[in-house]
């Protein structure tokens, strides 16, 4: 296999909360391969949005860090580039889509010019060949009679047709990593599906790859090669979309997909699990799940590494329960 | 844009109506018989009765009310009782003074307060920003004679650099000169409110999402402040100069008195003292009409910042 | 129409339109908001009202309670015309009535203790002494899962979660036998969307409340609902028994609603059928059947006349010319 | 009991007293201010001498160290004169935001709660008084009232009033549509309990922020107005009258106009700094982003 487009390890972004800094992404290791959608899933306050932007280098300038940690993206580490050089870097080579489409946009340009915008800076285009592209990046994602929106402001489109232009804005230089940040969650389940559908077929034509953000397991079956379960601002469990689903090993990735009432077939009951996801200031000093796990042992008390599961070195677990003993550190 | 514009303007003239109608109001709230406090307590009976048909106070009140928005309408202010001419060739010979200190204020005060509240936007809470918060927050604490005041003293009397008087004068230098004091007082306070709204503006819209989406596409920081941020920031500053409008127009009375320079606030001082009761009303109205003016163009102007504006 | 037993909730062609823009002020225009839409929560039954944004289904729940005066209609409360009540009428139908709201952020007041947001409904209507009233709050706040301490604190202390279950507790300190829930748990993770939901369960087989339940997750209406209304752009297109509809839609909107929603199994990925266009603006929705406009087998019938909703097979009904 | 969850720990929140804490120059402000009241209530037991003394071998003095401000063209001791002053700034100031906020934001309230046709005809009589420079509307209403303290706190109230009915009538408006208000309604509670109770409350400190803001306005404008000779009558000392002297020997005695000027001036910034200040504490935008 070829490298990967982004390796990271051992990210750890911080936040300042009252003169402290406290981490909302810890140990973060993943690697995203060519041509592939990895998804990153978790609950509100589980650092999954706070890991795109540390990729992409676009956490606060005040009351935020990088503590730790390395992002490899095409022989570079991201982490350690400066501002200039990220700047270049950003809607060239890796590209990131928002998910409010509605206030993403900016409100007093057109949306040929946002498109175009990209291009010009990038690759120095001339305004009228920018905008020509940028209408060819509009058919692409099919917004209907796009020569006559191309200069209709952001307010003249719905949301679905908003995150549209937001992709086309995304692909316009080919790039080799898209982040979605819960690109369809502020949109309805009819236009959600015509989006994702929409992502999928240009994953394929622009052989780029996603790292996909949502809360939404019924979204990740449908969108990912591999996910990333997150909890408290750590990856609980790691593997390819069929084993998450078939084989779930971490209490919380079973647990998330037993609170999920699902369309296609009856519940008998959910199986709720009491509490909630810690705050970022109160982490618990072990495993962070262990005050909601039906699973607790003794050994909780210490943090678990992952580790991979027996037998199954591309299925790795955070859980001393599941994954072994020696896995502690 | 067009029926933007027509319904702005449309919608000036209820406002016109409404400010006519307070003022009739207002002025007629005004307890005591105006013609007693025009001509004085010693004032016959019969001269009493002359200026009260004079002024039609002997109509019933409808009737002058229609007969004061008629006349108002068709540019018929009445005639000063002190000078004896109409209202509008009184305030026609003041208005291009105050027209140009108004407008020169303003121009000192975008010059000075958009950049500043910028700068202090983007380094906020570091030195620039308390710099100039606390720079702009006294600006706005300073009645306009006090600063005045504070001026003349230090250019005029102490250093002697401008003159003390800024009456006209034919010779351009000497006009400009004339004019520099009373428009930096002005503009002063105006770069203060102009600062404030511009520094919390910007701090708002930096932390819109679109920033962040133009951030994430490569935009580099000058671009994304000058082509992103500030037009998108100036929606509420112009609102806040439309709104203080008025406040520049009350601050250019006491700069008027102050500097004895001729214009709107010095008409109107005169006219109260000497109690010249439809010269005072007329001013109300022209007053008014100037303010609208400004509304209309200040709604004028969202139109051309948002687009979002003149789609609705 | 279906049977209007004692004790249940039937509304009846209830229309509701907001003007907007005046004189002076933006361009003139009329949400249709709900038009004609009439459906019943017999005793101790659970209906579902789903669809996607503006079609209506939050305007309805609110009409019901008349937190929006309807335009048009019958809402009938256990022989009651909610409409036509005298005020003291309301004032009693107002305790046998209550609202969930959807944002455990924006439901209570910030300023006031749990104590008194509890309390307050029961001084209200005068329901029993200060000691009856305190041992009612403390009932409720224990029936919701709460420890007591949390009556002497105030919102901004509980998750969202748990603020949810203080909207649930105020709602029931009345004693009401009707709740309406306006997506009660879509604010809410997906762990503390399934403790709300157990919780509401639980009300439901206890106090054998009845619920009108509105949410645009389909899921969560198959978990908690026994039937369900379908809405699309202000009126109701399919009703029935939630399982049929959802195993077998008959609405082409419902069969597209259905084929959206994403289920968490990778080896069923959705081949999505043929989805195109926007939801047209309820300020001018397409003549005809509304849904015309993306359905995959519209007919020339079906930009002209709008179809009846009509029983298709027992406890059914479809508005589709395809079943003219 | 599976479904008790349990609550984290109480914590004590006053977010604006914790806000003030953190904002130094607000304590300045506060600083500042105490000393003006104190020095406008002990008037009598501070000033040196009486404000009103006229003594004409001592006219025009400078600053000296019998009268360390200097003295007036009637040879008053200014800075006796500017003690007594602050009490006519405070109190025109602080009746007439007290009269203005009343009523104005009684009026802002209504017209919100109610809506409709009635908050239109409301907002838009409040608009046309917005739109009139506050100067000229004072300076109008006192001049024709007379010029005296009561008619003096009439036509500032009067202003200011249209101020208070829109900051008012904002926060009503988005409160009436909190789904707490609604909850309200579902409930059966009053249309007088829901505003009083359950919209009043929640806005009330913006009310008093804007109160603070406004009563340095108010301030201004008294000072204005005694300055063109609208204002409390002389020989009673105002700082805006004793500017008004002090203009009129301006290349004579230049301490005649400076200090009223300056007490003015820090009376008008430490009731904007605490105001704003206040401001920011309640402003739940600014505090989150303070916090992070």
């Amino acid at each position: 296999m070829t490298d990967p487009v982004l390796d990271v390890r051992g990210l750890q972004s911080e936040f300042r909360i009252a003169g402290r800094w406290y981490p909302a992404v810890r140990d973060f290791t993943l690697a995203v391969e060519a041509n592939e959608t990895v998804a990153l899933v978790g609950e509100s306050g589980s650092g999954k949005s706070a890991t795109a932007l540390s990729i992409l280098r676009l956490l606060p300038a005040v009351g935020a860090r990088i503590a730790k940690g390395s992002v490899m993206f095409a022989g570079q580490d991201l982490a350690r580039l400066s501002e200039a050089e990220m700047i270049r870097l950003r809607g060239e080579a890796i590209a990131m889509i928002f998910q409010e489409p509605m206030t993403s946009l900016n409100p007093t340009m057109t949306v040929g010019a946002q498109i175009a915008e990209v291009i010009e800076i990038h690759r120095g285009s001339t305004r009228r060949s920018a905008m020509a592209e940028a209408l060819r990046l509009l058919e692409e994602v099919r917004i209907p009679a796009a020569r006559q929106r191309l200069n209709d402001y952001p307010h003249q489109f719905s949301g679905g047709m908003r995150q549209r232009v937001m992709i086309a804005m995304a692909l316009a230089c080919r790039p080799k990593l898209l982040l979605a940040d819960e690109p369809t969650t502020a949109l309805d389940v009819t236009i959600q599906g015509q989006v994702l559908a929409l992502l999928n077929e240009l994953k394929q034509s622009y052989g780029m790859s996603i790292l996909f953000i949502t809360h939404n397991l019924g979204v990740v079956a449908q969108m990912a090669d591999r996910v990333a379960v997150m909890y408290a601002g750590e990856i609980v469990e790691f593997a390819s979309v069929n084993k998450i689903f078939e084989q779930p090993s971490h209490p919380y990735t079973e647990v998330l997909l037993k609170a999920m009432p699902r369309v296609d077939r009856d519940s008998a009951g959910l199986e709720p699990i009491t509490g909630q996801v810690p705050g970022i200031t109160a982490l618990p000093v072990g495993c962070a799940f262990a005050p909601r796990c039906p699973l607790r042992q003794p050994d909780c008390d210490r943090h678990p590494a992952l580790a991979p599961l027996a037998a199954e070195a591309d299925h790795v677990v955070r859980c001393v329960v599941r994954a072994g003993q020696e896995a502690a550190v | 844009m067009i029926r933007h514009v027509i319904k702005r303007l449309l919608l000036a003239v209820p406002t016109l109506l409404a400010m006519l109608t307070v003022i009739f109001v207002l002025v007629r709230l005004v307890p005591g018989d105006p013609a007693i406090a025009m001509l004085g307590d010693q004032a016959t009976e019969a001269s009493l009765q002359a200026m009260r048909s004079q002024l039609g106070l002997n109509e019933p009140i409808h009737v002058q009310y229609v007969d004061f928005l008629a006349r108002a309408l068709s540019g018929d202010f009445g005639r000063s009782m002190t000078s004896g001419r109409t209202v509008l060739e009184e305030v026609l010979q003041v208005l291009p003074y105050t027209l140009e200190l108004t407008a020169a204020a303003l121009f000192i005060g975008a010059l000075l307060g958009l950049p500043l509240g910028t700068w202090a936007a983007l380094r906020r809470n570091a030195w620039p920003d308390y710099a100039s918060r606390i720079i702009s927050l006294t600006g706005l604490s300073l009645p306009g004679f006090v600063s005045a005041i504070l001026l003349l003293l230090v250019f005029a009397v102490h250093l002697r650099w401008l003159p003390v008087m800024s009456a006209a004068a034919s010779d351009p230098v000497d006009h400009l000169r004339n004019l520099a004091l009373p428009a930096l007082n002005l503009g002063i306070i105006m770069a203060a409110y102009i600062t404030r709204v511009t520094r919390s503006s910007m701090l708002n819209v930096l932390g819109e999402d679109y920033i962040r989406t133009a951030r994430a596409k490569g935009v580099s920081q000058t671009r994304l402040v000058l082509r992103h941020a500030l037009r998108n920031a100036l929606v509420p500053v112009v609102t806040v100069v439309g709104l203080y409008f008025g406040t520049l127009i009350g601050n250019s009375v006491l700069t008027e008195i102050v500097f004895t320079r001729p214009g709107l606030g010095k008409l109107i001082l005169g006219a109260l003292t000497s109690r010249d009761y439809t010269l005072l009303q007329g001013l109300m109205v022209v007053f008014a009409a100037f303010i609208i003016t400004v509304n209309t163009l200040t709604d004028l102007a969202y139109g051309l910042i948002d687009p979002r504006v003149t789609y609705d | 129409m279906s049977d209007e037993s004692a004790g249940g909730l039937a509304v009846r062609h209830l229309t509701k339109h907001f003007r907007l823009g005046g004189l002076l002020s933006g361009k003139r225009q009329v949400i249709q908001a709900v038009t004609d839409v009439s459906l019943d929560v017999p005793p101790g039954e659970s209906v579902g009202l789903v669809g996607e944004s503006g079609c209506g289904k939050s305007t309805v729940s609110r009409a019901i309670l008349r937190l929006t005066e309807p335009d048009a209609g019958e809402v009938v409360f256990d022989g009651v015309d909610i409409r036509q009540a005298s005020r003291a009428a309301l004032r009693k139908l107002r305790q046998r009535l209550q609202f969930i709201f959807q944002d455990p952020y924006s439901s209570l007041n910030q300023r006031r203790s749990i104590r008194k947001t509890l309390e307050e409904p029961l001084r209200v209507h005068r329901l029993g002494t200060r000691a009856e009233i305190r041992e009612k709050a403390e009932a409720a706040i224990a029936e919701v899962g709460l420890p007591l301490e949390a009556l002497d604190r105030y919102p901004h202390e509980f998750s969202g979660g748990q603020r949810q279950r203080i909207g649930i507790a105020r709602a029931l300190v009345l004693n009401p036998e009707l709740v309406v829930a306006d997506e009660p748990v879509s604010a809410l993770d997906v762990s503390v969307q399934a403790q709300i939901l157990t919780l509401l369960d639980k009300l439901k087989a206890q106090r054998g409340l009845s619920f009108l339940f509105v949410s645009h997750d389909l899921g969560v209406v198959r978990h908690f609902c026994g039937s369900v209304c379908v809405m699309y752009l202000g009126r109701i297109v399919e009703t029935g028994p939630t399982k049929e509809v959802l195993d077998a839609p008959a609405h082409p909107y419902t069969q597209l609603l259905r084929e959206s929603s994403p289920v968490p199994d990778p080896t069923r990925r959705l081949t999505l059928i043929k989805n195109e266009g926007e939801i047209p603006s309820p300020a001018d929705p397409p003549r005809g059947c509304a849904f015309h406009t993306r359905c995959p087998h519209r007919m020339p019938v079906c930009g002209e006349r709008l179809p009846e909703l009509k029983a298709q097979a027992p406890g059914r009904k479809v508005a589709c010319h395809l079943f003219d | 009991m599976a479904d008790t969850t349990t609550l984290s720990a109480p914590r004590r929140s006053n977010a604006i007293l914790a806000t003030l804490r953190q904002n130094k120059l607000s304590w300045v402000g506060l600083a500042l201010l105490a000393a003006i009241v104190f020095m406008a209530v002990f008037a009598p037991l501070l000033a040196p001498h009486d404000p009103l003394q006229q003594n004409i071998i001592h006219r025009l003095e400078p600053p000296s160290a019998e009268f360390l401000l200097g003295t007036d063209s009637f040879g008053r001791d200014v800075l006796s004169r500017l003690i007594y002053g602050a009490r006519i700034s405070l109190m025109v100031g602080f009746v007439a935001v007290a009269i203005a906020m009343f009523v104005g934001s009684t009026i802002g309230i209504l017209a919100g709660y109610i809506g409709g046709l009635f908050d239109q005809i409301v907002m838009g009589i409040v608009d046309v008084m917005l739109a009139f420079p506050t100067l000229l509307l004072g300076l109008m209403i006192a001049a024709m009232l007379g010029a005296n303290l009561e008619n003096l706190i009439i036509a500032i109230a009067f202003t200011e009033m249209a101020p208070f009915a829109r900051v008012a009538r904002a926060p009503t408006i988005g409160l009436k549509e909190r789904d707490f208000v609604e909850a309200g309604r579902a409930l059966g509670f009053g249309p007088l309990r829901i505003m009083g109770v359950h919209i009043l409350p929640n806005m009330a400190s913006d009310v008093v922020v804007m109160g603070s803001l406004w009563m340095a306005s108010a301030i201004r404008m008294e000072a204005s107005l005694s300055f063109i000779g609208l204002g409390v009558q002389p020989p009673t000392p105002t700082w805006g009258g004793m500017i008004r002297e002090g203009f009129e020997n301006i290349l004579t005695a230049w301490w005649l106009a400076i200090f009223p000027s300056l007490a003015i001036l820090v009376t008008v910034l430490a009731l904007n700094i605490l105001g704003d200040a206040l401001r920011d504490a309640i402003d739940p935008k600014l505090r989150s982003e303070n916090a992070a």
